[in-house]
């Protein structure tokens, strides 16, 4: 009885990992989105694309230049280039329209972007090793291994979430984004260029994105549409946490993560207990994909601005 | 900027009234000319035009809807697939217990779709803007992922119906012409119906609520009623167009309330001019036609949709509806 | 330094300003006046380049600004606070002062820059105690003083203040007159809008009047002290 | 609190933001037909305490009688039912709709159920016609189909006073109704609430000194959040400490100290 | 209720011509599969000259976006615009299970290349509608069957949870008999497996099978070699194959699956066509891409065998079921509900000498194999 507890116990103290793990992905991919969405208070559906283009840059500056590093160091000014491409040519025009003109736009945007990699590299999966260096695992607690890429992933999502937390909160870059989010022109009349800013800041989600995209590509499958099932997944994480909040959406995304997958390991046995295993399993298959949305709303029925609300915000 | 319930321009509500005549004689038109096809059909010999008239047409009573609330109650919802999807469930799984008659169908489709509506809206409501959409995707998904989970009526390979239903006990809908029009008298009381509700004392109080919620307080009303009631009407309605859908296809398929149709419904009454009832009709046109039209051309023919969709946003305000009225507009002016 | 010749603009088909002219040398307060509607925030808006001139020049310093962005003339040293506040709601009262401050501009270079936190704080001591709060969680005049300080921050050398003291309480109303006149003898420039001519004519240089978008008369305070006939006929005085 | 004999009376009313204070044991009678001009430094809470008496927001601790019943825990529309109405400081109208929809729907919230969904609204006689007399009163007949976001400034802030009057409320709360308005429509504009004096009771808030005064029943002087101060017009003009935390001197001359004393506080 | 032919695909039969659409999935995350069946038919079609039976044939490509109302919208335009002959495909069973009424009905046949439901193999059974592929349990069965041979004991399953999922894995333990260590459904579209895996290392089975198919299977098998369990064998189905190798690569070496072909069969016409395939579109064929080859030799031999008279449903019926052709497959043949009657085989994931990744045959696991539902086709 003891052993079979301590066992649960050590499993679920490393699903609890894996759950934190997992929300940490979430949040690099959604960190983009902050700052567009959150931020710029921009829809923008096209992020989950964005992202893909990262991960497809990845797979082919990794394949040329045959170093994960290089091709990673090659994929995120490409990435930040479309992003500013893509705001030049489109988003410009879509600040100042309302939210559901620019659903429709980006929603156009990604049957483009979509396609287009479909062109360009075909709608077979693609590959990206994962790099040399990285590749085994270490030992954390008791006889729990765990992979050194993951760890990397942690630790960039980490490194991401203080670099926007300080961007956002303590720069005047970040002062001048919420400014012009709320009132462009008076920002523009104080003196200072908000258009750029808005064009080099696109441009550095669209680079998050991107190397969201890269960081994730050894792990996961690098195909079309594979953004479209982030980008729910990344708003989920932003409204939860409360849109524009930085420290929001990278609570919100742990969150997202932890109970996702504790939920989905645990649920069916604390299901047990209380059914008969048939009608346990049952409904455990059922509740398990739903677990994210439920949390979102029970979430919002408790705190209907998301769990840490941005003062000051209107929307 | 950003006003307190979602970021709507006021441009378009403000073309509302203007609108409305216009539309109206727009959806005359556009009612006329749906009534006569089949006598086109006639001439050129190609019955499927019905086949895909009638598909819009139940595209465009679920737009319709959705505009109820959308255009009308600033309402965005994320979810509005599910209650097309109530609908075509109420079929599937009443004609599995063997009820097969369109009217019972029917009717339960708009009981379960309005109690859903009842109890998710009145949660929904609580959050507004952003919030409201995501909430309301929260419980279209957590339908869909439990019609998926649903191994009785084919989880995700989707139920088979064995046949359309029965009108009064008799196969009427078999033949796609009595389907055909009886899609499109379903429209055109739909239509009706949120023309009437629009222009009366209760339209009234839902659109000034979204212009500026707090004002209707300060005159005495208590919005969230009004809108609750808006968000039930619309799931009704919804949940009829999945009715039809389920006739019109004979197969029944959680496919039907994913995220992505319900973001589609979104993009067709955008597509056509929110805010005018007209609008989402010539929108669900627009989406499915070029749809067909485009993918007869290439493979990729998605790049020339998307295309479409974007140019259609960066240079027209108010949507194909819009863009209309500005070229007839221009015109006068020219 | 700001020269205004025959400026003429519009709001869609509904022409608003007609051969505007008018100018604020270095160092002096000119009043524009006028009745509700007349074109007085039209002609601040086309300034600024927020809404672009149809016709005619803006020349600051001799050289034309008409039609550049409104960011590239802001930063050739004009302070703009706005009709209606327009305080940035999403940032506390120090974000907003902060967010947009400059040093001196050009003209100005090498000078130490006059306006700083410390200076706007002690103008309005208010906005230091409510430093934390957001913009949109503070009274109406509270965010009028706001908007005069984060227009200061930018160090400007004229500065256009429209409607300023709309909603404030008397008492500060003459503590901003007695700033403009600090900020005055400290050599800036300032261009008012404002309905309180009686007070602004004890400090303003010159005073301009537009009626239905056209300046129907320029003059001295003394000047217009002498001449009631204008007060009244076109500012209902 | 009936036996005052006051329409609406406000005890111990409060509100705070955390540590902040801002609304500070407030207490208020004001009889039937007064109109009463809350005056104070900006900050003070004026805005805040038309918040808390409309329903906009809640309140920390004391009580609202209206008529007679406690309304302090009852939301904003249903205070407006019982007939306490409010305009907005920023004008809050349905730029969407015309002037006289504007004021028709506020008739239509206190005739009937609102809860029709066939008759057409706009063929409505009955409230339209109701809604064309309040127009009227306030000389916005020629404005009744023009859509209220194209109207002028001044013709909003008659708008949204006529809004308030079609309530049917009997007691109106006003904030800053003359703010943004020039001479000539300032003057309208005081000439209508004189008038309205005789029908209804009024609070309200003002920093034009020439029309508190010569308006004015009583004044109450709020600094940070609490009364210093109510009365009659000349005597709360002439409270030293009114002075000091508000009028300021008239004399110009004199301005710099002011400002100074001001600064001091 | 019976399907009286109203519309008479006769005029095009009468001018020598034969009409056939292809209806598959092109667009989203799954477009690979759809391409490969495309191209394989079209690869067919070509090397027939694209004359089937003697018949000029006209083929028209549609998408139907995995949407199965989508599909029927598409499949009727097929059936009742261009009136067609033939309708092949499609990839997934929800849009099978959609299209199969309107095609048929419409008075076309319905050749599925991919899918192939346990209900259409059973009960409901179309006399219209003829199979190429298996029954989807079958595929389970040879590694069920196969794990029963290596006398695995504990077996750890896991399948994305709609009913595809659930399928797998009741087909799986219809030959397995061992212990099941776990069964797992996983929400449809997960991307991160960590949670699984680590059950699978506190479980240690004797093997683990999955089924999970498309991106999710990239993801399990990248996942499963970087979590280090690659000490535990790997049985799959439909989750290494030719479509999601270039995305698994070394991950996936050595891991397990079952097929009823694979890209080294032994055969002379399979190794020919392979070379074609390679050759004209860069990648190498799955089973999607043979299944939907093997139609076209299916149609090309049975209107032959008509005679080239296209018109008569009955004898072109018959010569559907009767007539021989030579398949990719060496041995196929049709069982009584249309569905194919051949080998099964367990394969493994190699990469060749030229560097590419496939599947090879390892041995065969069941032979002249029927479906288990045939018996239930009252046709
Ligand atoms: N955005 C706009 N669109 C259309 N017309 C406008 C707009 N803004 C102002 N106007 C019109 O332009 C004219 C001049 O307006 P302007 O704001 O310049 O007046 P003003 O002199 O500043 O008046 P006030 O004292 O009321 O601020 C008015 O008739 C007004 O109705
Ligand atoms: N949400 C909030 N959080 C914190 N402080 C707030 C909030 N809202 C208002 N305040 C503060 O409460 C005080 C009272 O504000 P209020 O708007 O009532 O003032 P007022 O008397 O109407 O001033 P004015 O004459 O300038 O309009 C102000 O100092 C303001 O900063
Ligand atoms: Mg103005
Ligand atoms: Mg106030």
């Amino acid at each position: 009885m003891r052993g079979l507890l301590s066992e649960m116990l050590n499993l679920f103290l490393l699903q609890a990992l894996n759950g934190v793990q997992f929300g940490i992905m979430l949040f690099l991919v959604a960190a983009g989105l902050t700052l567009i969405f959150g931020i710029m208070d921009l829809i923008n559906l096209s992020h989950g694309v964005l992202y893909m283009v990262g991960a497809y840059f990845a797979a082919t500056f990794v394949a040329l230049t045959g170093s994960f590093v290089l091709g990673l160091l090659l994929a995120l000014p490409a990435a930040l280039l479309l992003g500013i491409v893509l705001e030049l040519l489109v988003f410009r025009r879509l600040y100042e329209r309302d939210h559901l003109d620019q659903v429709l736009a980006t929603f156009g945007l990604i049957l483009i972007l979509n396609e287009s990699v479909k062109v360009i590299w075909g709608a077979a999966p693609l590959s990206v090793p994962v790099p040399e260096a990285l590749t085994g695992s270490v030992q954390l607690f008791g006889n729990v291994r765990y992979p050194l890429y993951r760890l990397v992933i942690i630790a960039a999502g980490l490194a991401t979430a203080a670099g926007l937390y300080v961007l956002v909160n303590f720069t005047r870059v970040g002062m001048l984004l919420r400014a012009g989010a709320s009132n462009a022109p008076m920002v523009s009349a104080l003196g200072v260029d908000i258009r750029r800013l808005f064009t080099v800041v696109f441009g550095l989600g669209a680079m998050l994105a991107g190397l969201a995209g890269a960081l994730v590509a050894p792990i996961l499958s690098v195909e079309p549409g594979m953004g479209d099932s982030v980008l729910i997944l990344t708003f989920v994480v932003i409204v939860i946490g409360g849109v524009g909040s930085v420290r929001g959406a990278f609570i919100a995304a742990i969150l997202v993560g932890v109970v996702d997958t504790v939920g989905r390991t645990f649920g069916p046995i604390l299901l047990r207990t209380m059914l008969d295993p048939s009608a346990a399993s049952q409904t455990g298959r059922a509740l398990a994909p739903m677990l994210i949305y439920i949390l979102m709303a029970a979430v919002l029925l408790f705190r209907p601005m998301g769990l840490f609300p941005v003062r000051g915000a209107v929307r | 900027m950003n006003s307190s319930t979602t970021n709507i321009a006021p441009a378009h509500l403000a073309e509302v009234r203007v609108s409305f005549r216009t539309a109206g004689f727009a959806a005359l038109a556009m009612f006329a000319i749906l009534a006569a096809l089949p006598l086109l059909t006639l001439v050129t010999g190609d019955a499927f035009v019905l086949v895909v008239a009638t598909r819009i047409m139940i595209f465009a009573l679920a737009a319709l809807s959705l505009d109820l609330i959308l255009g009308f109650g600033a309402l965005v919802s994320f979810g509005h697939a599910a209650f097309v999807g109530i609908g075509a469930y109420a079929v599937a799984i009443l004609n599995a217990y063997g009820v097969n008659d369109l009217l019972v169908q029917s009717l339960v489709a708009v009981a379960v779709a309005a109690l859903f509506a009842l109890v998710t809206g009145a949660i929904s409501l609580r959050t507004r803007g952003v919030y409201f959409i995501m909430i309301t995707l929260a419980f279209g998904q957590m339908l869909y992922f439990l019609m998926i989970s649903l191994s009785a009526f084919g989880g995700d390979d989707g139920y088979t119906l064995p046949a359309r239903s029965t009108v009064l006990g008799m196969p009427l809908l078999e033949n796609n012409l009595v389907m055909f029009y009886t899609v499109l008298a379903v429209l055109v009381g739909a239509f009706l119906l949120a023309r009437m509700l629009i222009a009366s004392r209760f339209g009234r109080v839902l659109r000034g609520t979204r212009d500026n919620a707090v004002r209707m307080q300060a005159i005495g009303f208590s919005p969230s009623p009004y809108q609750l009631t808006a968000y039930v009407i619309a799931g009704s309605i919804a949940a009829l167009a999945g009715v039809l859908l389920a006739n019109q296809v004979e197969f029944v398929s959680p496919a039907y309330m994913s995220w992505q149709r319900s973001g589609e419904l979104i993009v067709m009454v955008v597509l056509g001019g929110m805010g005018t009832l007209a609008g989402p009709i010539a929108g669900a046109a627009a989406f499915i036609l070029l749809e067909e039209w485009l993918s007869s051309f290439s493979q990729h023919w998605k790049l020339g949709f998307g295309l479409i969709l974007l140019l259609v946003v960066l240079f027209s305000k108010g949507g194909v509806g819009g863009l209309v009225k500005r070229l007839l507009g221009g015109a006068h002016h020219g | 330094m700001l020269r205004i010749e025959g400026l003429e603009n519009a709001y869609g088909d509904s022409r608003i300003l007609f051969g505007v002219a008018f100018s604020v040398n270095a160092g002096e307060v000119v009043t524009l006046l006028g009745r509700n509607g007349m074109g007085k925030t039209t002609t601040i808006k086309s300034i600024f380049g927020l809404l672009p001139p149809k016709a005619g020049r803006i020349l600051i310093d001799g050289e034309d600004v008409a039609g550049k962005p409104p960011f590239q003339i802001a930063r050739r040293g004009l302070g703009l606070v706005p009709e209606g506040r327009q305080i940035f709601p999403t940032l506390s009262v120090e974000e907003n002062l902060v967010a947009t401050a400059r040093g001196a501009a050009n003209g100005g270079a090498g000078r130490a820059p006059r306006w700083t936190l410390e200076k706007v704080y002690a103008l309005f001591p208010r906005l230091k105690e409510r430093r934390r709060n957001m913009g949109n969680q503070l009274s109406g005049g509270e965010q009028q003083m706001l908007a005069i300080g984060r227009a200061l921050m930018t160090n400007p050398r004229l500065v256009v203040l429209d409607e300023a003291t709309e909603g404030l309480a008397p008492l500060i109303r003459d503590e901003i007159w007695a700033c403009l006149r600090a900020i005055r003898d400290a050599g800036e420039a300032i261009l008012v809008i404002d309905k309180n001519v009686d007070a602004l004519s004890r400090f303003a240089d010159r005073h301009v009047v537009i009626e239905k978008g056209r300046i129907v008369w320029t003059g001295t305070s003394d000047e217009l002290r002498c001449t009631p006939k204008i007060k009244e006929q076109f500012l209902q005085v | 609190m009936a036996e005052t004999g006051a329409l609406l009376s406000v005890r111990n009313l409060s509100k705070t933001y955390g540590a902040l204070v801002v609304t500070d044991n407030v207490s208020l009678d004001i009889p039937e037909r007064e109109l009463h001009v809350i005056i104070g430094p900006n900050g003070a809470g004026k805005t805040t305490l038309i918040h808390q008496l409309s329903g906009r927001l809640p309140s920390n601790g004391g009580k609202v009688v209206f008529a007679g019943e406690d309304i302090t825990r009852l939301p904003m529309h249903q205070r407006v039912r019982r007939g306490l109405a409010r305009s907005f400081q920023i004008t809050a109208l349905l730029d969407g709709f015309t002037a006289l929809e504007n004021v028709a729907i506020a008739v239509q919230a206190r005739s009937g159920s609102s809860f029709r969904f066939f008759a057409p609204v706009a063929r409505d006689r009955k409230l339209n016609d109701e809604a064309m007399a309040v127009l009227a009163r306030l000389g916005l007949e020629d404005r009744a189909h023009r859509r209220a976001g194209t109207l002028s400034h001044g013709e909003k802030r008659q708008l949204e006073i006529a809004v308030a009057l079609a309530t049917g409320a009997r007691m109106l709360l006003l904030d800053e109704p003359l703010a943004g308005t020039s001479h000539e429509e300032s003057a309208v504009l005081v000439e209508l609430m004189r008038a309205l004096k005789q029908t209804h009771t009024l609070i309200l808030i003002e920093h034009d000194m020439d029309a508190v005064f010569s308006l004015a029943d009583r004044i109450s002087v709020l600094v940070y959040g609490k009364v210093i101060a109510s009365g009659p017009p000349a005597e709360v003009r002439a409270h030293p400490e009114v002075r000091a935390a508000y009028l300021g001197d008239e004399q110009a001359d004199k301005a710099p100290e002011a400002a100074a004393a001001g600064g001091g506080r | 209720v019976a399907t009286s032919c109203i519309v008479s695909p006769a005029a095009w039969a009468a001018e020598g011509k034969i009409k056939i659409g292809l209806l598959y999935t092109l667009s989203g995350p799954a477009a690979v599969l759809g391409e490969q069946s495309r191209d394989g038919f079209l690869l067919a079609a070509e090397k027939l000259g694209n004359k089937f039976g003697g018949l000029d044939a006209e083929i028209i490509v549609v998408d139907d976006e995995q949407k199965p109302d989508v599909a029927v919208s598409k499949a009727r335009e097929l059936v009742e615009r261009e009136k067609v002959d033939f309708v092949v495909g499609p990839i997934f069973s929800n849009v099978l299970g959609a299209i199969v009424k309107p095609v048929t009905a419409g008075g076309a046949f319905l050749i599925s290349t991919n899918a192939g439901t346990s209900n259409l193999a059973g009960a409901e059974c179309n006399p219209d509608l003829f199979v190429t592929s298996y029954q989807n349990d079958q595929i389970h069965e040879v590694l069920g069957k196969y794990a029963e041979n290596q006398g695995y004991k504990r077996l750890f399953l896991i399948a994305p949870n709609y009913q595809a999922g659930k399928d797998a894995l009741a087909g799986f333990k219809h030959s397995y008999k061992g212990e099941v260590t776990n069964e797992i459904f996983t929400p449809l579209g997960q991307l991160d497996f960590s949670a699984e895996l680590a059950q699978i290392a506190a479980d240690q089975p004797d093997a683990v099978y999955a089924f999970m198919p498309g991106g999710m299977g990239v993801n399990l098998v990248k996942q499963y070699r970087q979590a280090g369990l690659e000490g535990i064998p790997f049985l799959s189905a439909f989750t290494v194959d030719e479509s999601t190798l270039p995305a698994q690569q070394d991950a996936a070496l050595g891991f397990l699956g079952g097929a009823n072909w694979a890209q080294n069969y032994d055969n002379a016409q399979s190794r020919d066509f392979v070379k074609a395939y390679e050759a004209k579109f860069g990648n190498v064929p799955a089973t999607y891409a043979i299944q939907a080859y093997d139609a076209a030799l299916l149609i090309d031999a049975a209107v032959k065998a008509t005679g080239g008279n296209v018109t008569d449903k009955a004898k072109l019926r018959e010569a559907l079921e009767k007539t021989p052709f030579e398949s990719l497959r060496g041995d196929f043949r049709f069982g009584p509900n249309h569905f194919p009657i051949q080998d099964f085989y367990l394969v493994k994931v190699v990469k060749r000498p030229d560097g590419k990744y496939a599947t090879e045959v390892v041995e065969k696991i069941f032979d002249d194999y029927q479906d288990n539902y045939a018996s239930r086709c009252k046709m």
